[in-house]
This record gives structure tokens, C-alpha cells and sequence, in this order.
């Protein structure tokens, strides 16, 4: 099974998770990560953004499973992301990996995570009491790339 | 004659908006495109990290050329997921 | 929230990551391994038991949860194993992490998943068309502990 | 006056069962129990990988001392989840 959406509308990752379950009974081990707007006391962030870039977004969320799977032997991928408004508690990103042995599962879900949040096309902004802020790239996500060089 | 040129992320607080139609005569060279541009903008879109796509494919900017009915997008350095 | 369970029943890994994740909104990032009895056309294996030593294993999967918290900055924690019979497509094993860094998160499962399958205490048997027979400890196994000796 | 032995994983085949109670007259050392045992039972709990609990504790070889009332365990490698 490979599935990758770029969610226009909220998802259920529950939902998601179980018929992903349920399609890689083939695989022992199912790794996930599941990203959310962060719902802390006294934090100022309202609400966040995510915008894409229609043409390439998706294409490039494609590209990069592809990648997964052409260097992890996986049973199953499966790589939901958000993008339109959010508030605290809604999911923005949801990916999963099956495979027979698990640490090919944890590695290519961290592989996956570090480059959706590092060098697919998505822009975020967040909203405080001033209003909208666009988030600047950080540095630490590149370091992550690094790790991943490897990778073809 | 129009050639539309979307600006994203941060580069949408810069033009003022997410996109913007210049009428134009023949097909523009980005530095044609950036004369016509408020001067901030036309640094902005012209950082060496702003990436750029013409109908969708991304181009390095020396290749750009374009004229009527197309689409030119600035990328800025995403801040994903 | 810190969840630690030995389970004598099936358990429904969706229900409980939902739980989870609804537990732990403030953390931005929530890491999971699903394991589950594999099920392959032509596999010999019918079912699987795992057997327990009561006044150790739920100790074990304790000390080793708060082995994690100790080490890593976690949000909530989830670690539940099921023993008794199973069948292929049944979850034998559930771990969650959640941090406010998904790197955390990530380490954190991979480790606890490491230590729940090699040290801690619990025995397996495999049933096939010429019966029970009980699975050999893998090296492989002991192997993946010592990428963790940093972790006091 | 009886000791109960538990059998874990692999050595309940040995064993012929997950448990098995000996009558026994005083606390006995690991070797007094092992002599009341089938010689190749005996040869299986004494590998240097086998673990012992004595009514729910880790105990090392030397020092299990059990009895009337007592359960120890014999705790062969495990091969996990």
C-alpha cells in the first residue's frame, strides 16, 4: 500500500492509522509519527498555516516516498499532510511506515519526517495576538538533512 | 497580454499579496520582470536562496523567459510541517 | 500521561493512540511502533504465544519506561504487551512516545522497542502444522541493546 | 512441605510442564534441588544464561536457599516481543 494526500480539509490520523494497520498485516512492525498544533498554557500561537505550491507539493511528497521505498524494503507507506488553517490539537502531518523488520520502519519514517519538514514545499505562519507571522526556515532542520546523504 | 507572477510565504507580505498580473508585450527576462517590480521586491525575488518555477517547473533564474499566459512563482526556503 | 500495561486480552491499538495523542497536546510530536503477528500467504505460523513471569515483566516494562523518561524530555509515554495466544493480524505490541522534539520521539520508541524485545521478560512460542515450538533468543537482538549503553 | 519450581519458556519442554512441586524437608541450596531432578533438567536450569527468582526476586545461583512455601523460577533467555 502507498498512499500520499495533501489534506485540503482536516484528517482523522486514527482512522487512517487503523486502515493502514489493517493493509500491511504482512509487515510485523508499523512505525508512525503523528505531528499536531501544539496545545501548551500561555502559548501565544492561535493558529498556523500551511501553504503549498499546487505543482510541486504533492509531486514532491511523491518523489520523496519513492526515495523511501526505493532504499527500505517497506510493505507499506503511507504520508498525510495538512495544509490551509490549523488550531491547537489538529493534526498537520501523519507518516507511516510497515516493514518486516522494524528498524527499517523507524528509519524510514524519520527519514520521511525530516524532509517533509525540512524540503517539501510548505510555508507556515502562525498567529498570535499581533496577527500573522511567517515562520522563518530553521537552521536544525538542515543539520537534519544531513544525516540522510546517504540516501540515493 | 498578462503574465502572473505568485509570490509565496514570506514573499507575499513583500508584494503585498500572494500575486500580482503584469501586462507585458513580449516575453521578459527576470531582470526585464524586476524593473517593473517596487525595488523591495524585486531584491527580495532575487535572493540567492528564492527558487523559481515557470508553469510549474522549477527554473534557475538566468533561464527565465517569460511572456503572456504564464504563471512565475517565487519559493522562498520552506518552513514545512 | 504514562500508560504501562501488560495485556492479557487483545487491544485495540487505534483506540489507544487516539487516547494518546488527545493526552498529549502539548507535545508537537508523536512517535509510534505497532508490532503484530505476521500474516503472509504461505506462512507456516498458525499462532503465537507469549508467556510472562508475573512478578517480573510488568516491573521490567516500568523500570525500563522510566529508564526513558529519565533520558529524554517526554510528554507522555505508552508501552503495552500483550501475552497469551494470538493469531496472525493480532497487535502484539504497542509503544508510543510523545515530545516536544520529534528526534526525542523517535529515540525514545526505537529504544523502548529495543528493550522490549530483547530484555525484557517474556517468551515466545510459534505454532505451526507440527505444533508448538519455542523461538530461540536472535543475536541480532542483543546486538541492537548495546546501541543504547549511553542511556543510564 | 512443599518447594513449587517454575519453568519458563524453553525449559517447560525439558521440564514436561510449567511447574512442578517438590516435598521437601528443609531449605535446600541449587544443588540439593537439582539431584531431586531428571539428570538432563538438572544440566538445563544450571546453563550460566539461565536467571533465577526466588518468590519473585533475582537471585544469583549461589545463593538460592528455598524451601517450604517458596517459588523459584528459572528464567532461560528470552526471545521477546
Amino acid at each position: 500500500m502507498r498512499r500520499v494526500v495533501l489534506a485540503l480539509e482536516a484528517f482523522d490520523p486514527a482512522c487512517e492509522l487503523e486502515r493502514f494497520s489493517h493493509a500491511s498485516q504482512s509487515a510485523g512492525g508499523i512505525v508512525s509519527f503523528l505531528g499536531q498544533v501544539r496545545q501548551e498554557d500561555g502559548d501565544p500561537v492561535e493558529a498556523l498555516e500551511l501553504r503549498h505550491y499546487e505543482p510541486l507539493t504533492l509531486p514532491g511528497m511523491e518523489a520523496l516516498v519513492r526515495r523511501a521505498e526505493g532504499h527500505w524494503p517497506l510493505a507499506s507507506v503511507m504520508a498525510i499532510h495538512r495544509v490551509g488553517v490549523m488550531v491547537p490539537g489538529d493534526p498537520i502531518v501523519l507518516v507511516a511506515c510497515a516493514a518486516r523488520h522494524r528498524r527499517d520502519a523507524f528509519a524510514a519514517a524519520d527519514f520521511l519526517m525530516d524532509h517533509l519538514k525540512s524540503s517539501a514545499w510548505f510555508w507556515k505562519r502562525e498567529k498570535t495576538a499581533q496577527g500573522w507571522r511567517w515562520v522563518e526556515p530553521r537552521d536544525q532542520d538542515h543539520a537534519d538533512l544531513t544525516r540522510w546523504n546517504a540516501v540515493p | 497580454m498578462s503574465l502572473t507572477l505568485l509570490f509565496l510565504g514570506p514573499l507575499e507580505d513583500v508584494a503585498g499579496g500572494p500575486d500580482m498580473v503584469l501586462d507585458v508585450a513580449e516575453p521578459l527576462s527576470l531582470a526585464r520582470i524586476a524593473e517593473r517590480l517596487a525595488p523591495g521586491l524585486a531584491v527580495a525575488i532575487g535572493a540567492p536562496k528564492v527558487r523559481i518555477a515557470l508553469n510549474g517547473n522549477l527554473v534557475a533564474a538566468g533561464e527565465v523567459l517569460a511572456g503572456n499566459g504564464d504563471e512565475l512563482a517565487f519559493l522562498p526556503p520552506v518552513s514545512g510541517g
